[in-house]
């Protein structure tokens, strides 16, 4: 009877604390999506009972020019996301298939760019980029992105590319596929989810970048989260209009992020957790 | 349908040498097989074949023609893999297809259509043709492997471990399947196994690995009965056979022998006892297959050594008795109905003329009584 | 596994000078071509880190043209100024702090979620959605959350007699807020990463615990952590590397106000660089972190493997 | 030290995914009974539920109905640790992060015996499994047979009443296996434990048991001695099941031919003269499934009833062991044979049953048709 009365009261205190950590994680975001529907007029009257408006959005996606900030982020990270599978593709099956001198040191200056600090690259690129008319550039973003989505395709197709067993390739390479048609007609589709998933992982990064864009442009071109940022910045702040901002910056991530669940683990580890 | 030849042939991974000065020469249309323990080298020698691996040195030949770099694409070779490498994304049609699809084997549709018919036919598989590999057992996806590799005809067929991952029974049958397909081959085929009952019953000749080292090459019969060294003779047959140092004794200018220290002097076979007069070896040892050795519960004669029963395992139609003799065991053959209690005493009588005499130093073949019956049936 | 194709290319050449033993060319070089892209994005990355190095030896600005070489005059500037230790300890305070919450409490939380019900279910992929959120949007929500005019937290905190709080306006909380903020976006990354970590164990251990009567704390000290530990090494390398340079939130929440109380090494760089045009000057700064960084990293990787084979038995 | 009884033993999965269907049956009914002191074997292919039992006496898996009781103590809700059983994992589940020593001393530790006990207790066990050399390594050192040692040896430190042994040699190399079957023979000599072992392998069953329970859907096929279910199968499962090469099980149909009757095989000319022994149970036209284990034959018998004509469709030599394959539509008749004669495809050869040892099953229970008496 004791041990079944203390065990009620383990599970009831689980529930407890998952539950304070939930709503520390997620009310949050449901604040911002409320504040977003209040009039500037409820803004500091009410809590959670209001008349909801659409007059935020109306005034943030019409009024501004924050659709033109979207396009822009958008047009940054994909490209940037392009350039890096179609360099990442090929790179990574070397890296996980040859054993070249430097392979590892090759690898892990790639992943070390990961880590480095932003602001040491923008630095000297400031002024590589004003000599070079690249600053304030879509090419002179999406060059810089790949400092973001370049190690992480790498690293994590290595890992799939591992995962494929290598007799498969050649076994194909005995029914007299060249190498190119091995990779084509085997190697690509079996890494194929891998790929996607790992792809719209780099496309959430590059669009939550936010140094980069900030230094390295800022006039023709602004991401999203720089845009964001003059809300605040502004005289009378219209915290409604600070909302709508983050919201609509926030809901592409979360649907991309509902599609590749499964993969996400061996994305944000970069491929060194197989979840 | 080729003449396969390696010569000389080296291999090394890193630091590890795979193989070590290879030479084989497999006639056209044989069914070869290698056989030796895990690590031996044998899908090292395959995969070279294969053009997978490159040799470091020595030749490999497909009728007369080097070809140590071809391309595997380009040397017409059919390899069915131990893990059967299959292509997860493609159904067993598309599987078997695969080859007659390639550019450089590349048929038409219809005729790519009327051979899947015909081998999966063969194998049983042809409810299967839309499945994908992950939906097989692993017999099934066997079976798709051997598929296709059996729909070209390649200059060579080469086999790794396919029967592996089946299990006793189904390997049983695969085995007899693939015997009795083997006389429709009419392509030479090698095949890769550590399984000795897979190597006895397939293989026309067999080539044993060690180490990265050919240890022998011979029929079946010469193997099992004849093996060069220890090795071999303990990879070959179950329980394995019992390997007991002797000593020689002349006794009236004739040698005779002494098992477990005792006073007892063994005669020896007429032939064994000369051959070892014509060179009177150093330390010999004996090999004897637990079906030689005959059991008693009571001490019949004096060629009956004392033991203890160790163990009885029934296997079925028989039961092992492992037998200790002074902390030695000694594995024999008793019928499924015989029971002992553990540690109880117990006899054996050897019977000398089945038995392999080995050198105690370099584990080498020595000799064995020849049995009249026995060489007249070895041809 | 990886292992065999090199040999075609690799060492078989050697060893032979017949004609048969060469290799062809174009299998020789196809690793390279297939690399060749990347390499040349590597390199082109890598460009801007090497002129880092040599413009920190230089009195670079942006208001004159010309610059010649200083040797090491803007390192030993660096070094004897009170900013630079400062920017170091708020870098390591804000590491810390945001780390070490993530870890354990991140640890705590996937243990929690290692059950399973419907509502884990459905919370393991509600969790997630604070990382997507870009961080310097995280900052503006938490903003709206902290705000005292709109704020919800206020209104909390007013029911515990607490009234204005001031969160990232006093050098007192202002740390505290960055840091919730991280922990806000960062946590669900540790929780992800642990429970794929606690998924990935091995059922039998903990059944023969059972038989084997360990209570569940001390199933969890001898078996659970260790194993999991390679895997909240890779938490720690991540998180940690991050939030040592991290800049976005500071520098959305407060540019590294109240007065300089959050300025950390990142943002100290920022200010010389790019607020006082001294480039030169700037460098040193963002320079030691990365070096920092770097040692660090080095060091954690070597026991990550370390860590790895103790955790698999070895 | 106990006798072990599984009463009614009932396990069902409810099958949360696939709703609407029926929750789905692991072990069904199952009734067993084991001395003191013995060693019982529960047999089965993958997915007969055997693995279950054994998760329900360890007390991993809840009972659904009926009882298991270690003496006269009934343990349904007993917690694992105070069942006093020792369990052996198949996949030897050790403590990765700890050494041997500590591995073994687990359990001890968990009831908080102090280091000196412990220290005695290990140096014990050690010398018995031989693992006295290992005890300072952790498991990632060991090969697979030193960790089936260490994983037994944990199991029988605390000298359970009951040892469980999951699979315990199906992760081994043929050798090791041969060994390691040998040792536990002789630890179950030594320390007198009831034991149960599961495995899918009939050889290890056969070789370690007293007596084994063959299990297949989560129902007990029948329960003997090696000799008996070897010799007498219960039912065609148990036929098919135990011996290597298994035993031969076609369908055939009893025809009368002149005065004697026949088995006929289907889509085959072969036929096989019926035992007189089954004179009365069958009759022409029957339809019964009839096995005859493949050393059950006796080829060109010189002084026999002449036997049945057969092609060699194929001819293996393993050695001491030969085999020959006939042909019957799409299977095989397997014939083993110690003779040195050498056969070749396409040889006639002439077959009969010795002792007239087939058995027959009935074709659509495939329950053992028994002889009236």
């Amino acid at each position: 009877m004791k041990a079944q009365y203390s065990r009620g009261v383990l599970g009831v205190s689980r529930s407890l604390l998952l539950a304070i950590y939930s709503l520390f994680a997620l009310f949050p975001l449901i604040w911002m999506i409320i504040i977003s529907f209040k009039s500037d007029a409820e803004m500091f009257t009410t809590t959670f009972i209001f008349h909801p408006t659409l007059s935020n959005y109306y005034s943030v996606l019409v009024g501004t020019d924050y659709l033109k900030r979207f396009l822009d982020n958008l047009i940054v990270s994909v490209g940037a996301v392009i350039v890096s599978v179609i360099v990442g593709v090929p790179g990574a099956y070397a890296l996980a298939r040859y054993n070249f001198k430097g392979r590892e040191s090759l690898a892990f200056t790639i992943l070390s760019f990961k880590f480095a600090p932003e602001i040491l690259v923008i630095l000297p690129l400031f002024m590589i980029y004003q000599k070079l008319h690249l600053y304030d550039t879509y090419l002179g973003l999406i060059w810089v992105y790949q400092l973001i989505t370049l190690p992480l395709l790498i690293w994590v197709l290595r890992g799939y590319f591992e995962d494929i067993s290598l007799e498969i390739e050649q076994a194909a390479q005995l029914e007299g596929y060249g190498w190119f048609h091995v990779f084509q007609k085997i190697l690509l589709p079996l890494i194929m989810p891998g790929l996607v998933s790992a792809g719209l992982l780099a496309f959430i990064f590059a669009w939550n970048s936010f140094t980069f864009s900030l230094l390295l442009s800022g006039f023709k071109i602004q991401t999203v989260t720089v845009a964001s940022l003059r809300y605040v910045a502004s005289d009378t702040v219209h915290y409604g209009y600070m909302a709508v901002a983050a919201a609509i910056a926030t809901l592409p991530e979360i649907i991309l992020a509902l599609l590749i669940q499964k993969h996400l683990v061996r994305g944000l580890s970069f491929g060194a957790v197989k979840g | 349908m080729a003449h396969i030849e390696i010569c000389n042939v080296k291999k090394k991974f890193k630091k590890t040498i795979a193989i070590d000065d290879i030479s084989l020469d497999i006639k056209d249309n044989e069914f070869f097989v290698l056989f030796g323990p895990a690590g031996a080298g044998k899908t090292t020698t395959l995969n070279i074949i294969a053009g997978i691996a490159f040799p470091d040195q020595g030749y490999v030949k497909i009728d007369g023609k080097i070809v140590n770099l071809l391309e595997p694409a380009k040397r017409n070779v059919s390899m069915v893999f131990e893990n059967y490498a299959l292509y997860p994304h493609l159904t067993v049609y598309d599987n078997i297809a695969s080859p007659m699809r390639s550019p450089t084997f590349k048929k038409d549709e219809a005729y790519i259509k009327q051979e899947i018919e015909r081998v999966t036919a063969i194998l049983g598989i042809s409810k299967l043709l839309d499945r994908l590999p992950k939906q097989l057992s692993n017999g099934q996806k066997q079976r798709v492997a051997l598929g296709r590799c059996l729909v070209r005809k390649p200059n060579v067929f080469l086999m790794d471990e396919p029967l592996a991952h089946l299990d006793a029974k189904l390997r049983h049958f695969m085995r007899a399947e693939l015997k009795e397909m083997q006389s429709n081959f009419n392509t030479t085929t090698i095949y890769v196994t550590h399984d000795y009952m897979e190597a006895l019953s397939l293989g026309d000749r067999i080539g044993i690995l060690n180490n990265g080292k050919i240890e022998q090459i011979g029929v079946g019969d010469d193997i099992f009965y004849r093996p060069a060294n220890e090795f071999i003779a303990k990879m070959m047959g179950e329980p394995e056979i019992n390997i007991l140092e002797i000593e020689l004794v002349q006794e009236a200018a004739k040698f005779g022998l002494r098992i477990f220290n005792m006073d007892k002097v063994f005669e020896l076979p007429r032939d064994v006892e000369a051959a070892f007069r014509r060179k009177v070896p150093n330390d010999v040892d004996m090999g004897i297959r637990a079906n030689d050795i005959e059991i008693s519960i009571s001490k019949k004669s004096d060629e009956y050594i004392h033991g203890t029963v160790y163990s009885i395992e029934p296997i079925g139609n028989k039961s092992v008795l492992i037998i200790a003799v002074n902390d030695i065991q000694i594995r024999t053959i008793v019928p499924n109905d015989f029971s002992a209690e553990l540690d109880s005493d117990i006899y054996m009588k050897i019977n000398y003329k089945n038995a392999i005499y080995f050198d105690r130093n370099t584990k080498a073949f020595i000799f064995r009584h020849e049995n009249e019956d026995l060489s007249e049936k070895v041809i | 596994m990886t292992e065999s194709k090199d040999e075609q290319s690799g060492e078989s050449s050697k060893n032979s000078s017949s004609k048969y033993m060469k290799i062809p060319i174009e299998v020789k070089a196809r690793p390279y071509l297939i690399l060749a892209p990347s390499l040349i994005v590597t390199i082109g990355i890598l460009y801007p880190f090497v002129l880092a190095i040599i413009y920190s030896l230089t009195n670079y600005s942006f208001r004159s043209q010309t610059y010649h070489f200083i040797g090491l005059q803007n390192w030993v500037d660096m070094f004897s100024k009170r900013e630079f230790w400062h920017a170091a300890l708020v870098t390591s305070e804000y590491a810390l702090a945001s780390t070490g919450s993530e870890l354990i409490l991140g640890l705590g939380i996937a243990l929690l979620l290692n059950r399973d019900s419907w509502y884990t279910r459905v919370l393991r992929v509600l969790l997630i959605f604070p990382l997507m959120v870009a961080p310097v949007i995280a900052v503006l929500i938490w903003q709206l959350m902290t705000n005292n005019a709109v704020g919800i937290l206020e209104k909390l905190l007013n029911l515990f007699g607490l009234f204005n709080f001031p969160w990232a306006s006093s050098a007192k909380t202002a740390l505290f807020t960055a840091v919730v903020i991280d922990f806000w976006v960062y946590c669900p990354f540790v929780i992800i990463l642990a429970r794929a970590g606690l998924q990935s164990l091995p059922k039998s251990p903990f059944e023969a615990a059972k038989i084997d009567g360990g209570s569940a704390w001390f199933t969890f000290k001898t078996i659970t952590l260790p194993m999991l530990k390679p895997i909240l090494y890779i938490a720690v390398i991540f998180r940690l590397m991050a939030s040592l340079q991290e800049f976005t939130i500071i520098y959305g929440l407060t540019k590294g106000g109240p007065g300089n109380t959050l300025m950390n090494l990142s943002i100290t760089a920022y200010n010389t660089g790019f607020a006082f045009m001294r480039f030169g000057k700037s460098l040193p700064y963002i320079l030691f972190l990365w070096l920092l960084i770097y040692i660090i990293s080095q060091r954690l990787v070597k026991n990550w493997l370390a860590v790895q084979k103790a955790a698999s038995g070895y | 030290m106990a006798e072990l009884i599984l009463d009614h033993l009932c396990k069902m999965y409810d099958s949360e995914k696939k709703k609407g269907d029926k929750a789905e049956i692991a072990v069904n009914d199952l009734n067993l009974k084991c001395k003191d002191g013995e060693f019982i074997g529960i047999l089965g292919p993958s997915g007969c539920g055997k693995t279950t039992t054994l998760r329900m006496i360890a007390g991993l898996e809840e009972i659904t109905s009926g009882g298991i009781f270690i003496g006269e103590r009934k343990i349904n809700n007993v917690e694992p640790k105070d069942r006093n059983v020792g369990l052996a994992f198949e996949d030897y589940a050790l403590y990765p992060p700890l050494t041997v020593y500590d591995n073994i001393a687990f359990n001890m530790r968990a009831r908080k015996i102090n280091d000196v006990d412990i220290k005695r207790e290990i140096s014990r066990i050690a010398p018995l499994m031989k693992i006295e050399k290992l005890l300072q390594k952790r498991p990632a050192e060991l090969s697979g047979g030193q960790k089936q040692r260490v994983n037994i040896a944990r199991a029988i430190i605390r000298k359970p009443k009951l040892l469980l042994l999951d699979e315990p040699l199906s992760h081994l190399d043929g050798k090791m296996r041969q060994v390691l079957r040998t040792e536990i023979k002789r630890l179950h000599n030594e320390i007198k434990c009831t034991t149960i072992i599961v495995t899918h392998d009939q050889l290890e069953a056969m070789s370690l048991a007293d007596r084994i329970a063959i299990m297949n859907n989560g129902k007990l096929q029948q329960f003997g001695t090696p000799l008996e279910i070897y010799e007498s199968p219960q039912n065609e499962f148990v036929a098919g099941f135990i011996g290597e090469p298994p035993m031969n099980l076609n369908r055939v149909t009893v025809i009368k031919l002149g005065d004697s009757l026949q088995f006929a095989f289907e889509d085959s000319q072969v036929r096989i003269a019926v035992p007189a022994k089954y004179n009365d149970v069958l009759k022409n036209g029957m339809v019964v499934k009839m096995g005859i284990r493949p050393t059950d034959f006796i080829i060109n018998n010189p002084n026999g009833k002449g036997g049945t004509e057969v092609k060699v469709a194929v001819f293996e030599n393993l050695g001491e062991e030969k085999r020959i394959s006939i042909r019957i539509g799409e299977e095989y008749l397997t014939i083993v044979t110690a003779d040195e004669k050498r056969y070749h495809p396409g040889d006639m050869i002439k077959i009969e049953v010795k002792d007239d040892r087939a058995h027959i099953f009935d074709i659509s229970t495939g329950e053992r048709l028994s002889l009236k008496n």
